[in-house]
C-alpha cells in the first residue's frame, strides 16, 4: 500500500486537519472532528446536514458552504458516521427551521442517519439518494445505492435551502431531482482501504469492473477492458433505459472520476458520452466533470444524467462557495 | 457485573480484535472492506470502559455496551450490534437463563428487523441470530455447547445464501462461497461467551482482568 | 496499461473535443485543436499565451478564461506544442497589446516558444518559469525545471493583464513571482505514456523517488516510502531553504495532487506542511489544494510555496473563471 | 530530387519508425518517455511528403523536411532536427560532397548551439554529429563505412557522459550506462543514410519508392 499518510489510525483527522485549515474562510471542524460546519450559519434557513463514510472526498466536506450544505458528518473511511455526530452536526447549525438530511442509500448510512433522525429534537426530513442503475440490490443495500448523483442533489437542494425554501418543500424537491437523476460506473483498479492495507478487490490488466459501488463493491459483471467509446455505450445506455428521457430532453451531465483517473482521460469520457447523448437526442445543458465522489484511488470513473426542469437548472446554476464547488461568487 | 461476566465481554471483545484480518477478508469479497475494523473499534471503546462497567449489573453493563457500539463503530454494524445489545438488556432477566435468553434474542431480532429492513434469509447476522435462537427456546442437554456449534454453522452457511434470492442475489455466483462477514462476527462472539461460560469457574479473577 | 481511451493516436484530440464541450461557455478549440482560447477576447489587453506538453491537466488547458490565460497550447502527452500552435493562437487572441509568453523552463519548451517569439509580428514577451528546487539541472533543462509554480504565475499575471497591465509590466511581474515561488514533488507510482504503454520508471513497492519531474523523470534520489511527515519536511524543508523567508513571511501554499493521489491524502499532506511551516514562523495566508499540475495518473504530490507581497495576494484573490480555477465570479 | 536521394529518405525514416520501442525506453529511462513518439511523428510526417518532395532540390527537400519536424513534432526533437536539417539545406552544396557535407553540418552544430545552449559532451545529439563532422572535415578512404560506424560508436559513448559534469550529471550513477536517445536517433539516420549510399547503385529505381 502506497499512500501519503502518518499513520492509519490517525490519517482521517490528519486529513479533516488539513481540509479545516486549508478553508478556514468557509468552514469550521467541529469537536473531535465530528461534523465540519459552515462557518456562519443562516438563521432562519433550513439546515442541510449529509454525512457518509471517508474515503469518498471531496464528498461530503468539500460541499459544505453557501449554497450547499451546512454540515457534513465524515465517517471512518467507507464506513457511516455514527448518530451521534449527526446530532452534534443538527446540534450546532440549525437555527430553528429544521433539518435536512441527506443520506446516500446504504444499509448503514440509513439505519445511522434513522436514528439521527429519531433522537435529534428539532423538525426534520430526510432524502434518500439512490441513483445507481448498475444494481437493483447490493450487498449493503436494499435497493439502489446512492453514489455522484448525491452532489446534484445536495447542490439543488443547498440553493433551494439558500434562498429560503420550508422544509417540507425541500424534502420534495430532493425526492423529485433524485428520481431524475442517474448513475453507473465503471472500475479499471481497485482502492486500498488504508487500515486493511491491501486491495479490495483482485483484478486482472485486462479487465473491469462494471456498475462498481464507491467503496469499491461489485457490480454488474467483471469483463475485459474495453474502449472509451464501448464503455460509454453501456453505462449511458443504462441510464437512458433508466430514465427514458424523451427526445430533446436537457440534462445535467456530470463525468466523474473515482480518484485515480485523471482529467485528460475524463474529458475523453465526456467526449465519448456526449456522441451516446446526441444519438438519442438528448441535449447537454449543464456539465460537470471531475473527480468528485471517489473511492480512495480507484482507477475509473462514473456517468451522472440528470433531468432537470428549467426551475432545477437554475437552482443548480445558482452561486455556491464550497471547497469543491464553487460558482458565482 | 460479577466477574465471570467481566471475563466473558473480555473474551468476546478480544476475539473480534484477533480476527480483525479475517473480518477484513470477509468483507472484501463482497462488501467495503471495513467490517473488520469496525469490530475492533467498538470492541476497544467496550474494553476501553471495562471499569463502568463493572459498577453496573448486567442489563445496565448491555445497554452501555450497546450504546458505545453505536456510538463509536458506525457502518452498519454500530446500528445493528448496538440495538443488538440494548435490547437485550432491556430484556433479560437477571440472572439470566436459557429460556430468558431466547426471550430477550427474540426481541433484539425483531428490533433489528424492524431497524435494518431485512429478513432472515438475506444473508446477514440475523442468519446467526434467528437459529441461536430457536436453539435456545428449545433448550435441553448441553445448551451451550450445542448453541456453540450452532452459530459457527449458521455462520458458515451464509456462505451458500448468495446464490439464493436475497439482498446480494445480484452477485449470483461471483459471490458463491463467502461467508457474510457481520455473521462471522456474531458466531465469533457467541463462540467466546460459549466457552467461557463452559470453562471452569476457578479462574483466578485477577487473572481475568488482563 | 489501463486507460478510458479509444485509441492512443485520437486520445488528445478526443479528450479536447470533450474539454471544449464541457467548457463552451468560457473556451473554444482553435483549427485542428491546435489552441484553446477564451471565448472572448478581451480588446487592448495583453494577451497571455502558455502552453506544454498535455497529460498535465488542467494545466494548460483548464486555466483559460477571465483572469487568466488567453490561449493554451497543448502539445502531444508530454512533448512541447510546436512554434506554428503558438503562432496560430497568437494571431486568435492578440488584439493590439502584444503577446506575453508563459513557459515552462524545459528545453522543448523553451526552443519551440523561442523559435515562435521570432517569428510572431507583434510585440512580445516571455516568463519562464523554474520553481522545482528539487535539481539544479535535470536531463531535459537547462537549469531548473518549471513545475507546479507555473499555476500561480499564470494566475497572478492574468488578473495583472486583466486590470489592463502592460507588456512590460507583466513581463518584471512574472518574473517576480516565479523567483518567490520554489516547490518540490514526490512520486509513489510511475504514470504510463499511452503511446509507450508502460510505465515510464520501475518503482518498488517501498520506494518512493524524491523530487521527481512533472514527466516522471528522475529527481534528488530513490528512497524507502516514507511517513508524510517525513516527506512534507523534505520538501518544504529545500523549499524554504531556496526561498530564504523570513520568520513572519506570509505564503501562499499549493499541495498539488500529481494525478492518482486522493484529496485524503492531499488535505493530510496540507497538514503535515503546515506543522513545517509553523516551525518556520511562516504564515499561509492563502491555500491551493488539488490535483492541478498532474503527470497523467502518477501517485504522488507536490508542495509549492510562494512569497507574494499584499499586492500580489490581491491579484492571487482577484476574480478569475476557467475550467479549472473559478471564484470571485 | 533524384530516386536515390528518395530512396534516402524512405531508408531514414523507416528505421526511426522501426526503432520507436528502443528510442522510447531511452527516453524512459533518463527522461519522459516520448522521444520514440517524436521521431515517429515527425517520419511519417515526412514520408506524407514523399510526393512535394519528389519535385523539389536536394536543397528545398531538406527544407521542406525541416519545417516539417518543426511543425509536426514538438518537444525537443522537432526544433533540433528541424534547424539541423533547415541548416543543412542552406549550406549544403548540390550535388553534395564530404567536404561541403563537412562544412553544413559545421554550420548546424553552430545553429543547435545557438538554440539549445547544450555544448558538445553535454549527452545531447550534438555528442554524435561532433565527431562525425570532425571526421567528414578530414576525408580519406571508405569514409561513408567510416562515418557509420563513428556515428554509432559515438551514440554509445553517450552512455558514459553521465557520470561527469553536464546536463544530465545530477542523475550521477542512475543515469551511467543509458545512452542518449537524440543520439542513438541520430546515429540510426546517419547509418540508414551510410547504407543507402553504400547500396548497389543498380537497384531499379521502381523497388526504391515503395
Ligand atoms: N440491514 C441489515 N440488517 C441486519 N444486519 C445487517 C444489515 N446490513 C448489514 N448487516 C450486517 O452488517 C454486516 C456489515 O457490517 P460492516 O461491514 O461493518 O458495515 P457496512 O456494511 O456499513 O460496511 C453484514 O455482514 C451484515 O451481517
Ligand atoms: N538543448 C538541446 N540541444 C540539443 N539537443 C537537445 C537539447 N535538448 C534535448 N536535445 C536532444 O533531444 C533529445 C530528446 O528529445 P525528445 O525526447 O523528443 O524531446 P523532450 O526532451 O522534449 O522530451 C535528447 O536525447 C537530446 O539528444
Ligand atoms: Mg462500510
Ligand atoms: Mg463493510
Ligand atoms: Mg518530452
Ligand atoms: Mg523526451
Amino acid at each position: 500500500m502506497k499512500k501519503l499518510i502518518n499513520d492509519v489510525e490517525t490519517m482521517l483527522s490528519e486529513s479533516l486537519d488539513g481540509f479545516a485549515a486549508a478553508h478556514a474562510d468557509i468552514v469550521a471542524l467541529g469537536e473531535a472532528g465530528q461534523f465540519v460546519r459552515r462557518r456562519t450559519p443562516k438563521p432562519g434557513k433550513v439546515a442541510l446536514i449529509s454525512g457518509g463514510g471517508s474515503g469518498h472526498e471531496p464528498l461530503h466536506t468539500g460541499f459544505v458552504g453557501h449554497g450547499m450544505l451546512d454540515a457534513a458528518c465524515p465517517g471512518q473511511i467507507f464506513t457511516s458516521p455514527t448518530p451521534d455526530q449527526m446530532l452534534a452536526a443538527a446540534q450546532s447549525v440549525e437555527t430553528g427551521a429544521g433539518v435536512l438530511f441527506i443520506v446516500k442509500n446504504y444499509s448503514g448510512d440509513m439505519m445511522n442517519f434513522q436514528m439521527a433522525a429519531e433522537m435529534v429534537d428539532c423538525d426534520n426530513e430526510t432524502v434518500v439518494v439512490n441513483d445507481d442503475v448498475a444494481v437493483e440490490n447490493s450487498t449493503y443495500t436494499t435497493g439502489r445505492r446512492g453514489v455522484a448523483g448525491t452532489l446534484i442533489v445536495e447542490k439543488i437542494l443547498g440553493a433551494a435551502a439558500e434562498r429560503g425554501d420550508p422544509l417540507r418543500k425541500l424534502k420534495q424537491l430532493g425526492d423529485a431531482v433524485n428520481k431524475a437523476t442517474a448513475s453507473m460506473g465503471v472500475a479499471l483498479t481497485s482502492c486500498t482501504v488504508p487500515a486493511a492495507g491491501k486491495p479490495t478487490f483482485q483484478i486482472g490488466g485486462d479487465e473491469m469492473e462494471m456498475g462498481v459501488g464507491i467503496h469499491g463493491e461489485p457490480g454488474r459483471r467483471r469483463i475485459k477492458l474495453a474502449g472509451a467509446d464501448d464503455i460509454a455505450h453501456e453505462l449511458t445506455g443504462a441510464i437512458l433505459k433508466d430514465l427514458s428521457l424523451k427526445a430533446g430532453q436537457q440534462v445535467l451531465l456530470l463525468v466523474n472520476g473515482f480518484g485515480g483517473t485523471p482529467m485528460l482521460e475524463l474529458y475523453l469520457m465526456v467526449n465519448a458520452v456526449h456522441k451516446v447523448l446526441a444519438g438519442h437526442q438528448v441535449k447537454v445543458a449543464r456539465h460537470l466533470t471531475g473527480s468528485y465522489v471517489t473511492s480512495l484511488e480507484m482507477a475509473g470513473c462514473s456517468v451522472t444524467v440528470s433531468a432537470l426542469d428549467d426551475a432545477q437548472l437554475a437552482l443548480w446554476d445558482a452561486p455556491v462557495h464550497t471547497a469543491a464547488l464553487r460558482w458565482g461568487m | 457485573m460479577k466477574p465471570d461476566t467481566h471475563n466473558l465481554i473480555r473474551c468476546a471483545t478480544q476475539t473480534l480484535i484477533d480476527h480483525v484480518d479475517e473480518l477484513t477478508a470477509l468483507d472484501q469479497a463482497i462488501g467495503d472492506g471495513d467490517h473488520g475494523l469496525n469490530m475492533r473499534r467498538g470492541a476497544l471503546a467496550i474494553q476501553g470502559k471495562q471499569g463502568e462497567l463493572a459498577g453496573q449489573s448486567l442489563n445496565e453493563a448491555l445497554r452501555t455496551m450497546g450504546m458505545t457500539c453505536m456510538s463509536t463503530i458506525g457502518g452498519s454494524s454500530g446500528p445493528v450490534f448496538g440495538t443488538l445489545l440494548v435490547t437485550l438488556g432491556k430484556h433479560l432477566p437477571d440472572p439470566p437463563n436459557a429460556a430468558g435468553l431466547a426471550q430477550a434474542l427474540d426481541a433484539a431480532i425483531q428490533a433489528l428487523t424492524r431497524l435494518g429492513k431485512a429478513q432472515v434469509g438475506q444473508k446477514t447476522l440475523l442468519d446467526v441470530l434467528d437459529p441461536v435462537q430457536k436453539l435456545l427456546a428449545k433448550g435441553g442437554e448441553e445448551l451451550v455447547k450445542r448453541v456453540r456449534t450452532c452459530a459457527f454453522d449458521a455462520a458458515e452457511a451464509t456462505a451458500a445464501l448468495d446464490a439464493a434470492r436475497g439482498r446480494a442475489s445480484f452477485l449470483g455466483d461471483r459471490a458463491l462461497g463467502h461467508v457474510d462477514p457481520g455473521s462471522r462476527s456474531t458466531a465469533l462472539i457467541i463462540g467466546a461467551i460459549c466457552e467461557s461460560l463452559d470453562a471452569p469457574a476457578t479462574a483466578q479473577p485477577s487473572s481475568l482482568s488482563a
